[in-house]
């Protein structure tokens, strides 16, 4: 780096922005250039918490691998047993009963305001808003209790089973989502209120980190950060899995491509997840929650499959290549994150460096899923 | 100059509103929970680390040591430690050791588990600073007081006895015997 | 003629000796320390003793005005500037050493030993009988609106020219790049 | 020793003596800023030279102090000026060092 | 799941594929999976079973050209899939397209290589996100992407001199 | 010096003790009780913090061109006031409007201080274009 | 003599009283934090948690004072000492009640101006003398923050001075009155900004004792802690307790120059109470605010001081000065 800042004879230094900060919520490296207090480049460093999820899915048995699922992105775990279990599912040809897949979407749903509550929460607190956090940590363990109460664990999550999910879920569960769904619409107004309408925080999200629809297509960011961008996709709409289509919600999307669209993205997904489960609840039907026959020793076809769920993050996607044995041959993660945050440098050059790490906290990284 | 106005003014209002929220929230009850001093009750699905479940007819556990915990455990954080006895149906589980260092909770093996020997324990609140306080021997757990003997059937005992004479007398049966895995006690490590 | 020590004007006597001391030591450190942010603080620390000698001096508001300016405004302004363009340390250890140092220290001594001795040795106008007035802060504040008005308003203008002369010396090298 | 404060020449010989570490600094130093800074105390010693006959021999006590408020507010414009010029030097030059200035002009 | 009519008549004529239109969904399919070292070309896939509506197989030297085609047709490179297939002595490196505009449309791009002289040539200028994946890659398969601006250790540590994702990596 | 003032000065002095006092004392405190030796495994104790990394390149950087400006703006300020209290103090008692238009004059001046770096945009934190690395 | 002893019960008192603050305004902030938050805040140590700044002091204390490698020694261990010093020394010139004053100096406010002033310079040395990169950024925010807001606070306090006609902060509480509307923030016979002057020197007390939404020099999100990165057991304590006491005085400052010291509202027994009411109401909206809003940028800060309050402020002399003259 020394040879830049000869180079260009300008005064730059370099700062270590984490693995240990409290920015990064986890074990990010930012190496970012400064010149004063602009980022002249920063770039991400990865790897603090590798685990080579890849290699284990291919060390263990299709089975095995699924408490692997919960420890990717755990805050959103649960669409990732979506994931994989459509995966199987799909290369297995296993039809999963209908009550399943509601249950499947339910709790999907659930978890995914969850996580955005946190990711809310945090980022309110990156920005140094501590009050916030609180608030939604408060909503958040309502969550974790209704979760808990029908998957057994609070945060990683292993509940999905190839052929249906491990429990069925009892009126207690239902009554307390209804309850608890009436409780949460009329916090999300109050969180506008206390915060996206507080001057102090527009001033520092508006306009800050854009990034065009065509950086995010270059870079495949997906979720909140595409539809920030102003692009209307989203999988559960455009490539419809389990019951989606039965369900009626809207892709909140919006085009201002800056810190705060993608925030706003996020609060609206609440406010739409919300209806999805609403929606489900009232169609929830009766019968199993397994498939009859799901063979104990899987071994799915050879070749290679591939499928996409919409995470809290963004598109997550596995694909996995199975030679025919009871392990994969290879099984690969895509997750959204690891393709969010590779954008990070391009767009963060020439930011303040305040508003570099505003913009950061609007990825929403979840580090464990970008290192795999 | 107008805009830069308003901009305050608007800017003033949505801070006033601001507190207003946390002052009503300041006079709401807090929702803390005093965790050591009291705490929440688990719901019955909750999973902490498996234990055996005690069989109400027998007064003792299921087990049959068939080992597919063993097998299905993703981390390899079950060891069951079986022996063949005399006069018993089947293998005597020994130990059921659990390393919870490792163990990720996932359920594998309770689903595995054909008996429907084990279980889930709503234990959540495990501390401690040591590494060994998290090597269950889950046996042991159920009957700390003491491991009862399995009963013996003097049928099966009476059989058994013959057949290992038979045996004696006919080496050439011997190894065939002993490919069963039924004769000789089977340890595992 | 001495005051008894523990008597306000003993005290006040002690507190004198210390200031001069805090003044000397600022002094020192200001000009013989090898960072320049020491010598920042050392002309502090030297400003906080010649506000002590101001007050005595019966001008308690000068006194503060060079808190307020000298150790407040002029000093964090200096540090600044060294945060801009502060030489390599390791250049300058070198440089400071052997003739020069102790040319500077000849030099220096000679001249303040010439000024205490003519100050000493000198022949001052008796002091006035009569003072005009006492010096107060309302007294300074009156001629500033009466006899000094125009040098009142002209230090406006020069500070105007001033601050926006070296903002555009300082932008303008930005705007080169 | 106690009565020091009321003494004229105590405050001429500080005066003096800081007005001699100022030049002390200015020769010493090699670079601008360090000259500054030494600059600064010749002038707060003439200030105390000021206030110093201001007090002791002056008919009207406030001409001195006001002489002296106006040396602060010329010491803080000619600070501002003069670290401006320091850093337009050194933006230049990258160097604020005296010797290294003489070099680059031939 | 549709497949977009016009991509599909214009994917041939970019990979230069020597069996176009060899679209026959399921007898197809399963013939294909009998014989890993597949023939170029395109292939119609059922996507409820695969996941991904085509299917194209190409020569290494030709992907830059079909990400440049795909970038042109505006879609999105999801990521960059390395396996060892080690028993025919190839690298394959799977690229996996997909659009987000509208109507989807996931096409896979596979390209194979020596695996005694894996380089392949990078996409990067194309499409930036596949820096990282590549780069990832790179690190855990040792496939060398050639022209990748920053070939360096990612997610393992720095001084890690071994490929853990080949099949013959030994821990 | 007469007795008022030698008072003030008294009081000043003494509560320059207390503070310090109140800034030494738990220092010494800590001296007296602190632990001295410390659990040095990695002896990386006393290396400075940069999120758990080693320190890029040295500590003291050239930084902060656009707080130069700020304080130079404020030192105008700041000799501003210097002439305002006096004036101030003695507004009241003087009649007639010329206090008045000579506060108005300085006041004005001064503030061109502030027009200028608006206008220059001195206040404007643009993001800044750098070409790619 | 009788001064001395005078002196030296209130040095005592002094002592006690800041002892105390510093130790229980901690308190304060983390039980009104948790209430705020729908927490409880500390309540473990002593009847609600009332033995916390105990606890709290008792860890610092037993912690090891550790200098960096290579931090600058002297700077370094000077900077909380100097940043201690002139919070606690202007304690002097408070009047608490019209009798209760440690000393009435007839320049008090400005010499409360000046003494603060030197903080922003300890600040820097601190950030400087760390060796560390997170902390002279934060530093050199921090003081650029200082000495831009305290460019309004000089023109508010002028405005007082314009007023008032006196430096003498007993005497500016004696002139305000003993009802409501003689307070200088509703002297809108004087100038109808007084409000907005009240606000806006508020604010800047706010900066100045580096709060959230101003706490720029120690931007967690950012800079790690800012200037006191570095600092760990009591050398963060001194910073900590020396922002308590910049924060008492801060209110202190702001109840007696616009919300009359210790006069009553309603002209009934004025006494230390009504100021220690008015102080400690002060405070608590610090608290308040501090867990409502984030933080703000560097520079959305330091363009707030001087394309808002500034020219606010310049105006409010302006308009007083003219409003003297006029009526």
């Amino acid at each position: 780096m020394s040879s830049l800042a000869q180079s260009q004879l300008r005064e730059t230094f370099e700062l270590n922005i984490g693995p240990q900060h409290p920015a990064t919520h986890g074990v990010l490296r930012i190496k970012v250039v400064m010149d004063g207090e602009y980022i002249v480049r920063a770039e991400p460093i990865l790897g603090y918490i590798h685990r080579m999820h890849e290699k284990m899915g291919e060390n263990r048995t299709w089975n095995q691998f699924w408490p692997n699922m919960g420890r990717l992105d755990y805050l959103s775990a649960i669409a990732y047993n979506h994931c994989y279990a459509c995966l199987v599912e799909r290369a297995m040809g296993i039809e999963v009963p209908e009550r399943a897949e509601y249950i499947r979407v339910i709790t999907a749903e659930l978890n995914r305001i969850q996580s955005h509550l946190l990711g809310f929460g945090a980022y309110i607190m990156d920005l140094g808003g501590f009050t916030p956090l609180m608030y939604a940590m408060d909503e958040r363990e309502q969550i974790l209790d209704l979760l808990e109460s029908v998957t057994g664990s609070r945060l990683t999550y292993c509940y999905f089973r190839f052929g249906g999910v491990y429990n069925d879920i009892d009126d207690d569960f239902i009554t307390g989502t209804r309850a608890f769904i009436k409780r949460f619409r009329p916090q999300i107004p109050m969180y506008h209120k206390l915060v996206t309408g507080n001057v102090i925080l527009m001033d520092r999200l508006n306009g800050v980190g854009p990034i065009s629809a065509d950086l995010c297509r270059k870079y495949g960011a997906t979720g909140p950060v595409l539809r920030g961008s102003g692009v209307n996709f989203d999988v559960r709409r455009n490539e419809p899995y389990g019951v989606y289509p039965e369900l009626d919600f809207d892709i909140p999307v919006y085009h201002e491509c800056d810190s705060m669209a993608r925030y706003m993205v996020r609060m609206d997904e609440m406010v739409q997840s919300c209806r999805i489960i609403e929606n489900a609840l009232n169609k929830l039907p009766e019968g199993p929650v397994m498939a009859e026959k799901v063979p104990k020793a899987l071994k799915p076809p050879k070749g290679d499959f591939h499928f996409a769920v919409e995470a809290a993050r963004g598109t997550f996607s596995m694909r996995t290549v199975s030679d025919g044995t009871n392990t994969s041959y290879r099984m690969r993660l895509r997750s959204p994150t690891y393709s969010n945050v590779s954008l990070f440098e391009e767009a963060s050059r020439g930011m303040l460096l305040s508003d570099a790490l505003a913009f950061l906290g609007s990825l929403d990284p979840v580090i464990p899923e970008m290192d795999r | 100059m107008s805009g830069y106005f308003k901009e305050i003014i608007t800017g003033l209002k949505s801070l006033a509103i601001g507190l207003q929220i946390t002052n009503k929230e300041f006079f709401t009850k807090p929702i803390t929970l005093q965790y050591p001093h009291e705490s929440v009750k688990m719901t019955p699905r909750y999973r902490g680390h498996i234990e055996l479940v005690k069989d109400p007819q027998t007064g003792t556990h299921r087990c049959i040591a068939c080992g597919m915990c063993e097998k299905g455990c993703p981390t390899g954080c079950i060891t069951v430690q079986a022996e063949k006895r005399e006069g018993v149906k089947g293998k005597v589980l020994t130990a059921y050791i659990l390393n919870f260092t490792t163990c990720s909770l996932c359920g594998q093996c309770v689903e595995n588990c054909k008996p429907e020997a084990i279980n889930f324990s709503n234990e959540y609140n495990l501390a401690s600073t040591r590494r060994e306080d998290y090597i269950f021997n889950l046996l042991q757990k159920l009957h700390p007081e003491g491991v009862p003997e399995p009963e013996i059937d003097p049928e099966l005992l009476k059989k058994e006895r013959e057949k290992k004479e038979a045996a004696k007398k006919e080496p050439a049966k011997k190894a065939a015997a002993k490919e069963g895995g039924e004769s000789k006690a089977e340890e595992k490590s | 003629m001495n005051p008894s020590l523990f008597s306000p004007e003993g005290l006040a006597g002690i507190i004198f000796l210390i200031l001069i001391g805090v003044t000397i030591l600022g002094a020192i450190i200001a000009t013989c320390t090898k960072r320049l942010i020491r010598s920042v603080t050392g002309l502090a620390v030297c400003f906080v003793g010649v506000a002590g000698l101001y007050y005595f001096l019966n001008s308690p508001f000068v006194a503060m005005m060079e808190l307020l300016i000298y150790v407040g405004a002029v000093c964090v302004t200096i540090a600044f500037a060294i945060m801009l363009a502060e030489p390599d340390e390791a250049r300058l250890a070198r440089k400071i050493s052997g003739l020069s140092g102790g040319l500077a220290a000849i030099c220096g001594g000679a001249i303040a030993f010439a000024l205490g001795y003519a100050a000493v040795n000198g022949t001052w106008m008796a002091a006035p009988a009569a003072r005009a007035n006492d010096g107060s802060l309302k007294m300074i504040g009156e001629s500033l609106l009466t006899r000094y008005s125009m040098v009142f308003e002209l230090i406006s203008i020069v500070l105007l020219v001033a601050i926006i002369g070296s903002m555009a010396l300082a932008r303008g090298g930005r705007r080169e790049e | 020793m106690l009565t020091l404060s009321s003494q004229l020449n105590t405050y001429l010989i500080m005066g003096a003596v800081l007005f001699g570490f100022g030049i002390f600094g200015l020769l010493r130093r090699p670079s601008l800023i360090g000259m500054l800074i030494a600059v600064e105390l010749v002038l707060s010693g003439a200030s105390i030279n000021f206030m110093a006959f201001n007090r002791f021999l002056a008919p009207d006590p406030t001409v001195g102090q006001i002489i002296t408020l106006f040396i602060m507010a010329i010491a803080a414009a000619e600070a501002a000026i003069s670290l401006s010029i320091v850093i337009a030097v050194y933006r230049n030059y990258k160097s604020i060092e005296v010797e290294d200035l003489v070099e680059l002009k031939g | 799941m549709p497949a977009e009519q016009p991509q599909e008549a214009a994917a041939p004529v970019e990979v230069q594929a020597e069996g176009e239109g060899e679209g026959k969904p399921k007898p197809k399919a399963k013939k294909e999976e009998d014989a890993p070292p597949r023939k170029n070309g395109l292939i119609e896939t059922e996507y409820a079973k695969r996941g991904a509506h085509l299917d194209v197989q190409i020569n290494p030297d030709q992907v830059v050209s079909a990400a440049e085609f795909l970038d042109g047709e505006g879609m999105t490179l999801e990521m960059v899939t390395g396996v060892d297939w080690i028993k025919e002595n190839q690298f394959e490196v799977i690229y996996d397209y997909s659009y987000t505009g509208g109507q989807l449309l996931r096409v896979v791009v596979r390209a194979r290589v020596d695996r005694n002289k894996p380089d392949i040539a990078t996409v990067c200028h194309i499409f930036g996100g596949a820096n990282w994946h590549e780069r990832e890659t790179w690190e855990l398969l040792g496939i060398n992407f050639v022209g990748h601006p920053q070939l360096e250790h990612f997610l393992l540590p720095e001084d890690a001199d071994f490929f853990p994702l080949r099949k013959d990596f030994k821990p | 010096m007469e007795q008022q003032a030698l008072l003030d000065l008294l009081y000043v002095a003494a509560f320059t003790l207390c503070g310090l006092g109140f800034g030494f004392g738990p220092l010494l405190i800590v001296y007296l009780f602190s632990p001295r030796g410390t659990r040095n495994l990695v002896n990386k104790t006393r290396i400075p913090i940069e999120c758990g990394m080693e320190t890029i390149g040295p500590a003291w950087i050239r930084y902060g061109i656009v707080y130069y400006l700020y304080a130079l703006m404020f030192l105008a300020f700041d000799v501003d006031v210097l002439f305002l209290f006096p004036v101030a103090a003695v507004y009241n008692d003087f009649p007639g409007m010329r206090g008045f238009v000579e506060i108005v004059l300085f006041v004005a001046v001064l503030s061109l201080a502030i027009v200028y770096a608006w206008n220059k945009g001195v206040f404007k934190w643009e993001r800044k274009v750098y070409q790619q690395q | 003599m009788n001064e001395l002893i005078r002196l030296l019960a209130y040095m005592l008192g002094i002592a006690a009283f800041l002892g105390l603050n510093l130790a229980y305004l901690g308190w304060v902030e983390r039980k009104g934090a948790g209430h705020f938050q729908r927490r409880t805040g500390p309540k473990e140590v002593g009847p609600y948690g009332l033995l916390q700044p105990l606890a709290d002091g008792l860890k610092l204390m037993s912690k090891q004072l550790v200098v960096p490698t290579n931090a600058d020694r002297p700077l370094y261990m000077c900077a909380p000492i100097l940043i201690m010093v002139p919070s606690v020394l202007l304690f002097v010139a408070i009047p608490f009640g019209e009798h209760l004053v440690p000393r009435e100096f007839n320049f008090g406010l400005i010499m409360m101006f000046a003494f603060a002033s030197m903080a922003g310079l300890s600040i820097l040395i601190g950030g400087w003398g760390s060796g560390n990169k997170y902390s002279l950024i934060a530093g050199t925010r921090a003081v650029s923050q200082n000495v831009a807001y305290e460019i309004p606070m000089l023109i508010t306090a002028i405005n007082i001075v314009l007023i008032t006609g006196s430096l003498d902060l007993n005497e500016i509480v004696r002139q305000q009155g003993s009802y409501i509307w003689n307070w200088n923030v509703f002297r809108l016979d004087k100038s109808i900004l007084m409000p907005v002057s009240f606000l806006v020197f508020f604010i800047c007390s706010l900066a100045e004792t580096n709060r959230t939404p101003f706490d720029l020099g120690e931007c967690e999100g950012e800079l790690v802690a800012g200037y006191h990165t570095e600092y760990g057991g009591m050398g963060f304590g001194l910073f900590m307790m020396a922002e308590y006491a910049n924060l008492v005085i801060g209110c202190s400052l702001t109840t007696v120059l616009f919300l009359g010291g210790w006069q009553c509202p309603f002209g009934l027994f004025p006494g230390p109470h009504w100021f220690l009411l008015k102080m400690y109401f002060l405070i608590w909206c610090f608290v308040w605010i501090r867990w409502t809003y984030p933080r703000t940028t560097f520079w959305g800060l330091l363009n707030l001081s001087w394309k808002y309050l500034i020219p606010f402020s310049l105006v409010n002399l302006l308009l007083t000065a003219l409003f003297i003259k006029v009526f």
